[in-house]
Order: structure tokens, then C-alpha cells, then sequence
């Protein structure tokens, strides 16, 4: 098959520096297609990205050990699998949920390739599905927010409605309660994972409304939540008022003149786990069938210390341990209304 | 300097389009104080000649002099400073705009840019006034007549101060009472010291106002003549260089049975009045009825709801024989309707489409033209074909579009469409508007034509001259309503004029006897 | 075609610009497609949805609207030939598939006969309208997805081989790609536009309307019927679009969070063909070819697949100024005309 | 919630997204005005995005609290600049003014991803350093009732977007170049016989429109989403000429029509806090604003009157 002798040039950010042709030391190769929204999207894609990166780095294997396969749009998803086929790869990963239909396709139509599914589910002898408990994260987080909130009331903004954001609300909404089931979690969807507005209005509406932390879980459309809290809080800088960001740190986004108002962030840890799952494959031979899923115990999910009281963050890992030692029980889908 | 002094002197213009040359080396000067009348034919090169003078175009050669200086008019504006103003053939204004708006529009009077509207409004009035050019400066321009429109393009280039004015074709969407009030304020512009160039196709008009006549044929300049030693026959031959006939030769009409029955129709305007006020009338086969007036009478609305593309609030429609009160138009036409409309570019012809798919235009639907909803574009051709033929509609071919036509082709294009359907009623609104002589001749002709192989004719004009001439009868209409029903050949022009003002007929028919009393009286004392 | 060639050029002055090899790009986007059956097959698919909202857009836009809504009514194609296929999977295949794309169909044309209907009766303009209703088939599909074809999910079953427009033989042939009996619907689409269009006196009377109302009103056709007719069918062709991109490329909907890109690309293909069918199939194939080959920019070339968007755009807008290029041919023609006659003159 | 709560979020949250929509709605005004349909709004919104994003990444630390200002003149800048294109290819190259308006659009979210690749290494800037924020009115926030619901708090961007409109009624039906701009878009032949530069007055019209559409996409950017990614401009551009329909091409109406936008917008997000509207299903809440704004167009406002030479090329006669 032919790789482009410039392929590194698409692979920015880390290790870029070694020109010299390496394309028969590989001798383990991981491909990535990226879903909507591109390897650089400072979140998802790019956490995947950059573990596949310190994957290769971590295992001497070279730049062209590993390779993405960008897609702008839902039905590119089939054509980048079997761009990705053509150039051999020994496991081809999609990250993200939507990827899960096309990748079942292409599995069917290749038994012979060997694939994985990062935060979707399919069924076959030659697809390996990497999983979170973003539950267990959001439970956490719920946590951090009841021990934080001095109104009592709390918010979620979700993106679109679906069973991934489902895990997050469920398991924030459970964290919240399992400190004190008095407190009001106000839930609302943006519908959207673009419109930054739609998340500064809904913002705008909680914290009127006495909210004064709220948890996102809505891609671009969480910057309108932190854009709002900002505002707020350098308008008025004594009401004290909290965000707390999804699957990747993002305390960058709290700044503000008087301080940060991030209060932790959930984290995914994509590159993480499909570091784990390449390593074990390379080594102990490809999970094919498997369904393995992340949690705080291989920490593939976690949370940040942030901006956090002592009370708080000592709470939040008094809860931790309870996770692990298996003692709490957390839903994955929200209580029916 | 002598006291008869050229204020404009245009020497061998040439201008040519690609490869056409629509000016061919003509020459032309102005007298001050003088009406210079440029005549000619359809498409001879007049509007081009003057865009040149009034710097909208650039010639391809020649020489412009302006009050004895060489010049060169490379837009509006040097032309402005020069003193030029032209009145447009059609009209430059501003729909939306005030009368105000429009006349100050490029020379607005400001301070910082902001537009001191009133200083503007006063000086248009003194200008109304001092040449009695009456307008309502506050008025938006869609909703004031085609006079006014017109008064305010005068008032355009006086209020820049143009002392050399050019006319096109201004008396084209006149009423007779208009026409004669433009004839006086030009000729008080002239007392003034302004000079005029004045194009117009109306033979009388020139005979009246002007001093000296250009005339130009197929871009080249003919003749200056001088206008009081010239006979109407003598400037109409020079113009099309063959003898022409003015005389509508018909033979008296034989009327048979009704074909057209209006009864008490009403029809509102878009704003909500009544346009046409209970109004009853009827055409017999084999006649044509005028219908005469001044605009904005009513006549357009009479037609628009006779033709189905308005509705009428009450009264009856009956065209041969069937009822067709606020049918669709397709349902008239199918009963028996020709109908060539007023405003030909806007209704009559839908100018991105080929000739041919023009001229079926009201029978496409129909066979052979189509069949079971395809067209049959071989039919289609043939007929075509044919019409272009029969009528002597000038294009290259049937597959060209109808906006390559000049106006006069594109008219015949639209009257022998809805000729040869056979109605048996045509309605022919302002038919010959803007053409020249010879393509007015060839309408009337077919009109009386259709007339005398018993077909009843419905024609609305403006001019009054082309009612009188053609019509059997004429209907005028004032305010809404048929004020009289009168016999062409028992009538005359002073008579019209005053029905047309609204004067009852047993009135008209009294002045006009006293008015031409007076008249020989005045004229045996000369 | 030079509009095509003009387009390419720009690309590639702007990839030296920036220091990418546009000879290496561009190898790999044709390569990349047209040395693999597979990648042939993929572009073709894309191409046959494009084929449809292309000529959507172009009939209303030929009858004077414009239909910046065959996004919202592909969508609406979509999701009801997806719902119907679900609901009655167990109709026969020859029962089922044509009932999924004829009830996709419609719904995209009733979509956009809503915009027809008020423009037709209250002169509310299309553009707002279609824009609007956009936005409300975007919600009111995802609604559909989580509340009715799943209890709370993102992404629908998928629909049986009964409602599938697979075809074994052409899949085979192209290695595994998805296209499907589409492209034979786009076919004969096209050409059935092209007669409508031209030969029919309905396709007749939504040219004549969309180049004057009035005339067309004077002439007895009726401009409501005619401005809800061609919104009607503009929607029907973009819910066809939409019926066989879900049926033929997915066979499953899934909560979208934007319209889907076949809309806006049908307008740019619409707009690239310049209105005639034939012109429309074949300007999707290049954006299909454009699209599919993108993918092979980044790693073969390590140029952003962006610079296909860029070489898309400044072909359109190389069409849709060919009258500089027309000006600069007349001008050398006729630099050479009269350097020609001059010298005849001398002889 | 009080009702004066209530009235405050209500009035501030619709400001917050009609300002951009403002801005940009007015930019189509001045184009259309002159006769130039400008589809590509949507574009020019994503590079004013993207170039208040660089400009207030690059100058947070020279200029402080006043770059995002800064950064909406950048904005507004390279949206004249990119207006530009559309210029050209509309006025002397005679193109179609959908098709440029597309290309426009094609190639601007093509070209600010990539050069933000080239520049950040990401296909999103990050996170702004100074963002517009809240603005509370001197003293007018003082007064009482009308106050807090209006002037405390509120979104300083929206606030600037109505003063713009406000400045540019005056200028299009109150001055000179007002009047001159309309007649090039009513009646350029008109125009021209007066000595009016046609050309020219369609080029201040579509670079106006480039301007403040670019604008429009700063504030997006710098007062919303905090940052310039694909993201940034979904189809705001798009609202932004329904909003400039639906005002009647009059800036006063354009605003009004954009800040609608944004309370029709506003009641979907907040209506949970308000009495009778919190019991609406979800779903029709959500379609809420685009319904409404079709029903209101049909039964209030109807037909829309466009500037008569709208779209059409104009030749000079020469
Ligand atoms: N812009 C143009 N491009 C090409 N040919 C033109 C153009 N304008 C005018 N012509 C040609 O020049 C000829 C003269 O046109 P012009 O308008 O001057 O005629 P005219 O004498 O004013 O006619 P009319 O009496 O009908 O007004 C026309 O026959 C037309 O073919
Ligand atoms: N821009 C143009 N390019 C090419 N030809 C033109 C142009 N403008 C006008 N013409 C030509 O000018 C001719 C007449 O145009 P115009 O509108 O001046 O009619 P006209 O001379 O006034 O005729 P009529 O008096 O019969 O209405 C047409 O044959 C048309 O082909
Ligand atoms: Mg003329
Ligand atoms: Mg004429």
C-alpha cells in the first residue's frame, strides 16, 4: 500500500521532527477516524489522537505507526474506514459514538481487519469496543457541585439528548443527591452542540434563577455557559458562581479577572484507553468481540482537583474510594420524570 | 459672437455598438433660444445621438463644441456642468422616492452630509412656479401621474441649472391637455434663453413648437430643415425615405350582433377606490370602439378586469355569448379574447424567451402545440415561422430572444400572436405607443383589417388622434365612468378634449360650437 | 470546463503560497479516487445525492424562488423513508422500497410547498420561510429519532434488506461501496427533468412564471398554482434526495447537529451546473470526486483536506464569473480580428 | 423569580443573541440596498470570527480591556476585505450574486479552519483573554423598574448593535450618500443620468455589508463562544438575512427583527422559568422561535418589499 512519504505532516503537534523513512520499522499500526469535528478539536478526537501519538512514541514504533483519518461529516465515516482498510493497519479505531453503525458495515464487510469502537458498542468477532463510565466521573463532579453550592440549586446543560449525555446527567444527578437530596438539579438540553448562544442563554436563565453551579456536557455550546459565568461574575464579582467543564480539563476556560471559575472538570480519557487496549492487543492478542469499559479504576475516566474547597475535593475522594471499592451503585440513565 | 449663437455643435458623430453603427457621422447644432426637433424612425439613432450630448455614451468619433468650446462629455455630470440636461425617452425617476428625493438626487443640498430636505423643497417650488410646472414635492413618485412624472424631470434638470434641454420622446404618455401644457412651458423656456432638442415621432408636434428639424435615417443625418417651410407629408417622406400615407383608409363600419356586453362593472384599484364606476357598454362585431381619455380615468382597470388579470367588484361581463365576470384569464381568452396590453415588456412578452415560444405564448397548452402536456416544438416553429413571415416581425430568427427585438418588433410580434388566434373580441391597449409612423400605419391597417372580417376591435389610446382616426365609435371615460358615447365621424378634436375634462356631451357640443365661432372670427381678422 | 481548470490553478497558487506541493495534492485526490473501484463507487454515491438537491434547488430557482431549504427537505425525505421503512419492515421489497422513496418524497414536498403556499397567498418570503423551516426539521427529526424510532437513543435501527437499495452486483463491482440503485434513480431523474422541464407545458409554465409573473398571468397561467407547484416539486426532489441518501448510503437517521451538507452542496452544485440537468449531474460527480478525494489530501500530500472547500469555491466562483474570462477571450479575439484586418487592409 | 427577574433575563438574554445578528442584519441591509444580494453573510461572519479571535490573542496583553473593540474593528475589517471578492465578482465581473454569495460561504469556514490550523496548530483558537463581558449604563441603570431590566448587566455588543442601527437609519433615509445608495439599488439608470457613481456607491454598500458583518462575527466570537472554531458561526449569517427580510430592509426594523430573533430564541431556553410556557412539551418549545417567526411574518407584517433592482447586474452604457 502506499503511504505518503510527507504523513507526519498531517500528524502536527508532538515528535514531528523525525523526517527519516520509517515506514518498515512499523510493525504494529494503529489508524484513527476521527468523527465529526477533526483531530484537533481540543477535546475528544484529540485526546484519541495524542494517546495513539504517546502510544507509538512509548513502544519505539515511529511516527507512521500511527494515523488519523479525518471526517467532516457523518456519511464520510464509511469511505475513511476503507481508506484506512486500504492502507493496513492492524487496528482501525473510530472514536466516538457515531461511528458505531459504520463500523459494524465495515467490520461485516472485512472480518478480516481488525477494528475498535471508542465510546460505542458493536458486536463482532473482529471489533474490540472501548467504553466509559462517564458516570462515574459525573458522579463525582456531582459531588464537588453539592458540596460547593451555597443556594442549593444546581444546573446541567446538556448538548443533544442521547444515551451518552444520559450517563452524564444520571450520574451527576446522582452525585448531587447522594450529598444531599434537597438540592435542585435544574436540567436543561441545548439541542446543540454548536451554538455557543443557546448555552449563554440557558446559562443566563439558571443563574437568574438562583443557580450557582452548573455542569456542561455540550461540546462548543459549553463555551456560552462559561462565557455567561464570566460575565457574571466580573460584574459582579461577590456572587460567587461555578462551572464545571467535561471530558478534558478546562480550567482555561474559567479565567476571569478575579480568578477561575471552573470548578473541576470530568475527564475522558480517550488517548488513555486506546493506549491500554493497543498494548494489551500487541501483546496479549486483539480482544476481538470485547466490550471493555473505563472507569476511575484504569483511569480512563477522572476528575480535576480545580478550584476545589478542601471539603469538597476531600468528599469527592471520599467518593472515589466508594466507587471503587464498589460501594455505590450508579445509574446510567436519569430517573424518569 | 453674433447674436444667433450655436450653443451646441456636434460634428461627425459616430458611434458604433461592436460592429453596428447606430450614429454614422452626423452633425447637428442648436441655436440658442430655439426648439430643434430630431426626427426620425424606430432605431434610427436619436436616443444614441443625444445619450452622446447628455454623456451617457461615449461616441466613437466626432466632435461635441458647447457655447463654442471644444469638449469632451465623459459622464452625466460633465454634461450637468455644461448645462445639459436630458429628459429621458423613459423615465429616470425613483419609484419610491419623493418628488423631492428624485430631483435633488446627485446634487442634494447638505451640511455634513445630512439632507437639508426643506431648502431643496423651496427651491423646487420657486422653480414649480417661476415655469408653472406644477408638482407636489412631498408626493412619492409611484403615486402621482405620468404628467407630473414627467414635469418632474423637467423640474430635474432645471433645478441643476441646465439651460439646454433635451426632450425624448416626451409627449409619448401624454394627454392631449398634457401635451399642450408641455408645449407652453416649452416654449416660456425658450423666451427664457434655454435651447431644446426635442425628439418626438408626432409630425403636429414639430409643426407646432419647433423651429428646425433634424432628420435622421439608419444613423445617418438626412436633413436640417427649416420647420415653418416644411409640410408634415415632405418630413414624414424624408424620414422613412419612401411617401407615406397618414390618411386611415376604411370603409364605413357594418356593426352586426353584440360580442362584448359590459353591464354596471365595478372594479376596485389596488388601493382600494373605485377605479371603474358602474360602467355599461357594448361592442357589435364588425366595429371598433375607441375608448379615449385621460390617464388614470379608469381605462387601464376597464381592461385589466375585462381581461380576467384583475377581479370586478360587481356588475357583468358577457363575451360572446358567455358569462366571463371575473373568470381567469384563460377562461376569457378561450372565449373569444385577443388582447394586446398596455404595457408590452411587462405583460405581453416575457423577454428571456425565444420568439417562438412568444408567440405561443397564449396556445402552447393547446394543439397541436402540445399534446397530453408536451410541447410539440415543431408546431411551435412552423407557426412561428409563419407569423414572423405574415406580420413582418424583423429578427434574425424565431430562436432569438424577444429582448433582442426593438420595441416596434416586439409589439408586432404581440399583435399578430392575438391576431391570428381569431378572437372575436381584440383589445388593443395604447397599440402603437413609441412606434414610429410606418410601424402605426401597418397596426391600423390590421385593426381595420380584423374589423372588416367582422371581428369587434376594443381600442384604448391615449392619443387622441389614432381614436378618432381608427375608432367607429368612441367611449370617453372620466373618472371612472363612460361620460358619452360618441360616433367618430359625428365628432372632433375640441369636442373629445372637453369630454374628457368631464364636460357633458350637450355641454361639449355647445362651447365647441361657440369655441368655433370665436375661432373664425379670430382667425378672418388675421 | 475552463471555470474547472481556473479553479484547480487557484488551488494550487494558493498551496504554494502556503508551502504544500499542489502537484502531490492533487495526484493523490484524483489517484486516491480514480485508481480504486471502491473510491469511484463512494464519489458516485455522493454524487447521487447531490444530483437530486442540485436539481431541486435549480427548478424552483428557475421558477424565481429560492429554495435555501432542500437541506431541511432532504432531511424530511430522509427521516420518513427511514420511519416507514421501520414501521413496515415486513412488506415485500418490491411493495416496500418504492413506498419509502414515493412518502420521502412527499414529505420534502410538502416541506417546502408550506414555504410555496405563504409565499403563494401571503407574498411571505421563501427565503425566510425555508430558512426557518430548516431549523424545524432539524429539531423535529431529532425529536422523532430519540422519542419515537428509540426510547432515548441517537441513532435509529437499521432498516431491513426490503427497504434497502443495495444493489450485490454494483457493490461488488466497486469493491464494497455503498452505491446503490440511487444512481440509476439520479439517471433517470435527471432526464426526466431535463423533458419536464423543456418539453412539458407545466415545466413550460414555471419557466415562463419564474421569468415574468405578470406575462405568465396574462397568458392565463396561474402564478399561485405555478409558485406552490414548483416549491412542491423543488421539495419533492430534495426529499427524494434525501430518501436515498438515508435508505441507500446509511439505511439508518441518527441526531444530526446541523443540516445535513447535501443541502448546501446542491445549491453550489445547482449553481455549478448552471440550472440544466445534464450540467447538474455531472458537476455532482466532480464534487462527489472533489469530496471523496479530499480525504486523500492530508495524508498523502499532508495538505488540509480545507483546500478542497477552496478549489470548490474558486471553481463556482470562476463560473459564476465567466464573464471575465468571456471578456478576456473577446478581447484577444478581437485584438486578433483587427490585427488581421489591418493587415488585409494593406494587402 | 420576580417578574422584574423574569423581565431582566427575558431582555438581556435576547440581546445576548440577537447582537451579532444585528450587526451582520444591518451589513445586508447597506448591500441590499444597493441593489447587491449578499448570501454570503454566513461567510463573512466566520472570518470577522476568526479575526477577532487572532487579533485579541495576539494584542489581550497591549490593549487590554479594550481589545475586544479593537478586535471587532479587525473583525470588521477583514470583512471588508472579504466582501471585497464579492464585490468584484458581483459589480464588474457580472457574476450572480447567489453564486458569489456561496463561494463566499464555501470558502470562508474552508479558510479560517485552515489558517487557524496553520496558526494554532488546532482547528480552534482556544479560549479568548478578554472577552466584551457585561456592561451596566451609567446612571440609566439607576432608573428605576425600566433600569435593572435594561441597562444593568446587559450585553454591551447588543447596545452598540442598536446604536449602529440607529446611525445607520440616519444615514440611509436621512443623507446624502443614504439617498444615493437607495437609488443605485431602486434605479441605477436614474443614478446614473444624475452624475451618481453607481459602481461606487454598490462597492461602499457591499463593503459596508463586509463590514459590519464582520462585526457581527466579532461579537460572536468575542462576547459568545469565547473563541473561533468551525463552530463559531452556525448559520447565524443565515438568521441574520432573514432578520434583514423580515425588518423590511430598514434598520430599525432589521433591529427589531433581530432582537425577536433572539426573545423567540430566549423564551425556548428560559421559558422553563416562566409560568404557563414551562408547561409546553420540549419539542414545540424548541420549534417555538422559527414557527413564530413564520406565523408572525404571514399575519403581521406580510409582504416584503425589496429593493426594485435587488440581484440584478448592473451595465454601465458606455
Ligand atoms: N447599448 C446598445 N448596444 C447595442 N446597440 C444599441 C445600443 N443602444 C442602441 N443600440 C442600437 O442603436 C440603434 C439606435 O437606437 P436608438 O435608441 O438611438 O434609436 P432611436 O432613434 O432613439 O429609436 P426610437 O425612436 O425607437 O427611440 C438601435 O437600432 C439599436 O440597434
Ligand atoms: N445593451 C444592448 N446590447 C445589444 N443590443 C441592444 C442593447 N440595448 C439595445 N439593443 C438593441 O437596440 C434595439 C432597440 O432597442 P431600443 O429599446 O432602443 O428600441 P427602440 O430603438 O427604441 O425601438 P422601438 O422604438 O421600436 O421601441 C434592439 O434591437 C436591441 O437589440
Ligand atoms: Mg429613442
Ligand atoms: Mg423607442
Amino acid at each position: 500500500a502506499c503511504q505518503g512519504e510527507n504523513a507526519g505532516d498531517s500528524s502536527e503537534g508532538a515528535g514531528d521532527s523525525n523526517d527519516t523513512d520509517t515506514e518498515e520499522t512499523a510493525d504494529f499500526k494503529l489508524g484513527m477516524v476521527t468523527d465529526e469535528g477533526g483531530v484537533d478539536d481540543r477535546s475528544f478526537n484529540q485526546s484519541g489522537w495524542e494517546g495513539m501519538q504517546a502510544w507509538a512514541e512509548d513502544n519505539d514504533l515511529g511516527e507512521d505507526a500511527v494515523k488519523y483519518y479525518q471526517s467532516n461529516d457523518a456519511s464520510q465515516f464509511v469511505s475513511n474506514l476503507n481508506t484506512a482498510i486500504q492502507d493496513q493497519y492492524d487496528i482501525i479505531y473510530g472514536v466516538g459514538y457515531q461511528l458505531a453503525e459504520a463500523i459494524d458495515d465495515v467490520a461485516e464487510n472485512n472480518p478480516d481487519q481488525h477494528f475498535g469502537i471508542v465510546d460505542g458498542a458493536v458486536d463482532r468477532d473482529n471489533v474490540v469496543s472501548l467504553n466509559f463510565r462517564d458516570h462515574e466521573a459525573a458522579y463525582l463532579v456531582g459531588v464537588a457541585a453539592a458540596h460547593t453550592t451555597e443556594s442549593d440549586q444546581i444546573g446541567f446543560v446538556g448538548g443533544q439528548r442521547g444515551v451518552v449525555i444520559d450517563r452524564f446527567q444520571a450520574g451527576f444527578e446522582a452525585g448531587v443527591a447522594s450529598v444531599n437530596p434537597d438540592i435542585d438539579v435544574d436540567v436543561q438540553y441545548a439541542e446543540s452542540f454548536a451554538d455557543a448562544a443557546i448555552g449563554q442563554q440557558i446559562a443566563a436563565g439558571m443563574f437568574s434563577s438562583g443557580v450557582d453551579v452548573i455542569y456542561h456536557a455540550s461540546g462548543a455550546v459549553g463555551n456560552g455557559v462559561f462565557t455567561e459565568a464570566t460575565d457574571r461574575m466580573e460584574s459582579d464579582p461577590d456572587n460567587q458562581l461555578w462551572v464545571i467543564g467535561v471530558d478534558r480539563d478546562q480550567e482555561e476556560l474559567g479565567e476571569w479577572e478575579g480568578g477561575n471559575l471552573t470548578l473541576t472538570s470530568s475527564l475522558k480519557a480517550v488517548g488513555t484507553a486506546i493506549q491500554l487496549a493497543s498494548n494489551e492487543a500487541m501483546e496479549e492478542g486483539f480482544q476481538g468481540g470485547e466490550n471493555i469499559v473505563y472507569g476511575l479504576a484504569e483511569d480512563g475516566v477522572g476528575i480535576t482537583e480545580g478550584n476545589m474547597s478542601e471539603e469538597a475535593w476531600s468528599a469527592v475522594e471520599e467518593a472515589r474510594q466508594a466507587i471503587l471499592d464498589g460501594d455505590v451503585e450508579i445509574p446510567e440513565t436519569p430517573e424518569a420524570e | 459672437m453674433s447674436a444667433v449663437q450655436n450653443v451646441i455643435e456636434m460634428s461627425g458623430i459616430t458611434k458604433e455598438f461592436g460592429t453596428f453603427r447606430a450614429n454614422d457621422n452626423i452633425n447637428l447644432d442648436l441655436k440658442r433660444g430655439e426648439i430643434h426637433a430630431l426626427l426620425g424612425e424606430n432605431g434610427a439613432g436619436k436616443s444614441t445621438l443625444m445619450n452622446i450630448l447628455s454623456g451617457l455614451l461615449e461616441p466613437t468619433s466626432g466632435e461635441i463644441k458647447v457655447k463654442g468650446n471644444l469638449v469632451k462629455i465623459t459622464s452625466p455630470d460633465v454634461a450637468n456642468e455644461l448645462g445639459i440636461g436630458m429628459v429621458h425617452q423613459h423615465f429616470m425617476l425613483v419609484d419610491k422616492f419623493t418628488v423631492t428625493e428624485n430631483i435633488m438626487l446627485g446634487r442634494e443640498k447638505s451640511k455634513f452630509g445630512y439632507i437639508d430636505k426643506k431648502s431643496a423643497e423651496k427651491e423646487i417650488r420657486e422653480l414649480s412656479d417661476q415655469y408653472g410646472l406644477k408638482v407636489d414635492p412631498s408626493a412619492k413618485v409611484e403615486n402621482i401621474t405620468v404628467g407630473m412624472q414627467q414635469r418632474v424631470e423637467i423640474l430635474k434638470t432645471l433645478y441643476r441649472g441646465a439651460d439646454i434641454l433635451i426632450f425624448d420622446e416626451p409627449t409619448g404618455v401624454l394627454t392631449p391637455q398634457e401635451i399642450e401644457e408641455l408645449m407652453g412651458i416649452m416654449r416660456k423656456l425658450t423666451a427664457e434663453g434655454k435651447s431644446i432638442i426635442l425628439i418626438t415621432h408626432k409630425l403636429d408636434e414639430i409643426k407646432q413648437v419647433s423651429n428646425r428639424c433634424t432628420v435622421i435615417r439608419r444613423g445617418k443625418s438626412v436633413d436640417t430643415v427649416d420647420v415653418s417651410t416644411t409640410t408634415q407629408q415632405e418630413l414624414a417622406d424624408m424620414m422613412v425615405g419612401r411617401s407615406v400615407t397618414f390618411k386611415v383608409d376604411k370603409k364605413p363600419a357594418d356593426p352586426k350582433g353584440t360580442v362584448l356586453k359590459v353591464d354596471q362593472l365595478t372594479v376596485k384599484e389596488s388601493r382600494g377606490y373605485d377605479a371603474v364606476k358602474e360602467i355599461s357598454f357594448e361592442v357589435k362585431a364588425g366595429e371598433i370602439l375607441g375608448i379615449a381619455g385621460v390617464d388614470g380615468n379608469g381605462q387601464s382597470e376597464l381592461i385589466q378586469a375585462l381581461s380576467g388579470l384583475t377581479k370586478s367588484s360587481s356588475g357583468k361581463v358577457h363575451l360572446a355569448g358567455t358569462d366571463i365576470t371575473n373568470k381567469k384569464p384563460r377562461k376569457i381568452t378561450e372565449a373569444g379574447l385577443g388582447h394586446i396590453p398596455e404595457d408590452r415588456q411587462k405583460y405581453g412578452l416575457i423577454l428571456p424567451m425565444t420568439l417562438e415560444e412568444n408567440i405561443s405564448l397564449q396556445t402552447y397548452y393547446q394543439k397541436p402545440y402540445s399534446n397530453h402536456g408536451f410541447l410539440n416544438y415543431k408546431e411551435i416553429k412552423v407557426h412561428a415561422k409563419r407569423l414572423i413571415e405574415e406580420f413582418d416581425v424583423r429578427t434574425p430568427s424565431e430562436e432569438h430572444t424577444a429582448a433582442s427585438l426593438s420595441g416596434g418588433n416586439q409589439q408586432k410580434a404581440i399583435i399578430a400572436r392575438e391576431i391570428d388566434r381569431d378572437p372575436s373580441l381584440l383589445i388593443a391597449a395604447q397599440p402603437t405607443r413609441g412606434l414610429d409612423v410606418g410601424a402605426i400605419e401597418y397596426i391600423h391597417k390590421r385593426l381595420i383589417e380584423l374589423r372588416d372580417n367582422g371581428k369587434a376591435v376594443l381600442l384604448m389610446s391615449y392619443e387622441l388622434d389614432e381614436v378618432m382616426n381608427v375608432s367607429d365609435r368612441i367611449a370617453v371615460m372620466y373618472d371612472g365612468k363612460i361620460i358619452s358615447i360618441v360616433k367618430a365621424n359625428e365628432t372632433n378634436e375640441s369636442e373629445l378634449g372637453l369630454l374628457m375634462a368631464g364636460v357633458p356631451l350637450a355641454e361639449a357640443k355647445k362651447q365647441v360650437n361657440e369655441d368655433g365661432k370665436e375661432k373664425v372670427t379670430v382667425d378672418s381678422k388675421s | 470546463m475552463l471555470s474547472i481548470v481556473f479553479g484547480f490553478l487557484f488551488g494550487a497558487i494558493l498551496m504554494l503560497a502556503f508551502g504544500y506541493n499542489p502537484l502531490l495534492a492533487y495526484d493523490a485526490m484524483i489517484s486516491g479516487v480514480f485508481t480504486s473501484p471502491y473510491f469511484m463507487g463512494e464519489a458516485l454515491r455522493q454524487a447521487t445525492a447531490l444530483t437530486f438537491t442540485g436539481l431541486g434547488f435549480a427548478l424552483a430557482f428557475k421558477a424565481g424562488f429560492f429554495n435555501i431549504g432542500v437541506s431541511g427537505q432532504a432531511l424530511a425525505g430522509w427521516i420518513s423513508a427511514i420511519w416507514v421503512a421501520l414501521i413496515l419492515p415486513d412488506l415485500s421489497k418490491f411493495l416496500l422500497l418504492p413506498l419509502c422513496i414515493i412518502v420521502g418524497m412527499l414529505v420534502g414536498a410538502i416541506w417546502a410547498a408550506i414555504a410555496g403556499v405563504l409565499r403563494a397567498y401571503f407574498g411571505t418570503s421563501e427565503v425566510i420561510v425555508t430558512i426557518m423551516l430548516n431549523y424545524t426539521m432539524l429539531q423535529l427529526t431529532n425529536f422523532i429519532i430519540r422519542d419515537v424510532l428509540t426510547d432515548g437513543g441517537n441513532t435509529s435501527e437499521m432498516v431491513g434488506e426490503n427497504a434497502s437499495l443495495s444493489l450485490s452486483w454494483l457493490t461488488a463491482l466497486t469493491q464494497n461501496s455503498r452505491l446503490n440503485a440511487g444512481i440509476f434513480i439520479a439517471i433517470i431523474v435527471v432526464i426526466l427533468y431535463w423533458i419536464f422541464m423543456t418539453r412539458t407545458t407545466a415545466g413550460f409554465e414555471i419557466r415562463a412564471v419564474g421569468l415574468n409573473s405578470h406575462a405568465s398571468s396574462y397568458a392565463g397561467m396561474s402564478a399561485k398554482k405555478n409558485i406552490i407547484l414548483s416549491m412542491f416539486l423543488s421539495g419533492a426532489l430534495a426529499g427524494l434526495g434525501g430518501a436515498i441518501h438515508g435508505l441507500g448510503t446509511f439505511g439508518n437517521i441518527f441526531t444530526q447537529g446541523g443540516l445535513p451538507e447535501i443541502g448546501f452542496d446542491g445549491i453550489a452544485v445547482a449553481l455549478l451546473g448552471l440550472g440544466n440537468p445534464i450540467g447538474i449531474f455531472f458537476s455532482s460527480i466532480l464534487f462527489g470526486v472533489l469530496d471523496i478525494g479530499a480525504g486523500f489530501m492530508p495524508n498523502r500530500a499532508g495538505v488540509p483536506d480545507e483546500m478542497a472547500n477552496i478549489v470548490t469555491a474558486a471553481i463556482i466562483f470562476f463560473i459564476g464569473a465567466n464573464y471575465m474570462i468571456r471578456y478576456f477571450i473577446d478581447k484577444r479575439a478581437a485584438k486578433k480580428q483587427t490585427s488581421s484586418s489591418t493587415q488585409g487592409g494593406k494587402v | 423569580m420576580n417578574t422584574i427577574g423574569i423581565l431582566q433575563l427575558i431582555v438581556s438574554s435576547s440581546l445576548i443573541y440577537a447582537a451579532p445578528l444585528i450587526m451582520t442584519a444591518l451589513g445586508g441591509t447597506f448591500s441590499e440596498r444597493s441593489g447587491v444580494v449578499n448570501i454570503g453573510l454566513e461567510g463573512i461572519m466566520v472570518m470577522g470570527a476568526f479575526m477577532s479571535a487572532v487579533f485579541n490573542i495576539h494584542y489581550a496583553a497591549t490593549f487590554g480591556g479594550w481589545t475586544p473593540w479593537f478586535g471587532l474593528l479587525a473583525g470588521g475589517v477583514i470583512g471588508i476585505l472579504f466582501s471585497l471578492i464579492h464585490a468584484v465578482a458581483t459589480i464588474n465581473l457580472r457574476a450572480d450574486h447567489i453564486i458569489s454569495g456561496t463561494v463566499i460561504n464555501l470558502a470562508a469556514p474552508a479558510i479560517g479552519v485552515f489558517l487557524t490550523r496553520a496558526m494554532f496548530g488546532a482547528a480552534q483558537t482556544g479560549p479568548l483573554p478578554e472577552s466584551f463581558g457585561r456592561d451596566s449604563f451609567f446612571l440609566l441603570d439607576r432608573i428605576p423598574i425600566i433600569g435593572p431590566i435594561f441597562f444593568e448587566n446587559t450585553s454591551g455588543p447588543a447596545y452598540f448593535g442598536i446604536l449602529v442601527s440607529v446611525i445607520a437609519w440616519f444615514v440611509l433615509f436621512k443623507t446624502k450618500f443614504g439617498l444615493r445608495l437607495r437609488s443605485v439599488g431602486e434605479h441605477p439608470h436614474a443614478a446614473e443620468t444624475l452624475g451618481i457613481k453607481v459602481y461606487a456607491m454598490k462597492y461602499s454598500g457591499v463593503l459596508l455589508s463586509g463590514l459590519l458583518g464582520g462585526m457581527g462575527g466579532a461579537i460572536q466570537a468575542q462576547a459568545i463562544a469565547n473563541e473561533f472554531g468551525i463552530l463559531t458561526i452556525a448559520g447565524q449569517g443565515f438568521i441574520a438575512m432573514a432578520a434583514m427580510i423580515f425588518g423590511k430592509w430598514n434598520p430599525l426594523g432589521v433591529m427589531g427583527a433581530a432582537i425577536f430573533f433572539g426573545f423567540a430564541q430566549s423564551l425556548s431556553r428560559i421559558g422553563v422559568y416562566i409560568p404557563i410556557i414551562q408547561d409546553i412539551p420540549a419539542i414545540w418549545l424548541l420549534v417555538m422561535p422559527y414557527l413564530l417567526t413564520i406565523l408572525v411574518l404571514v399575519g403581521v407584517i406580510g409582504r416584503a418589499e425589496a429593493p426594485a433592482r435587488l440581484g440584478t447586474t448592473y451595465i454601465k452604457s458606455r
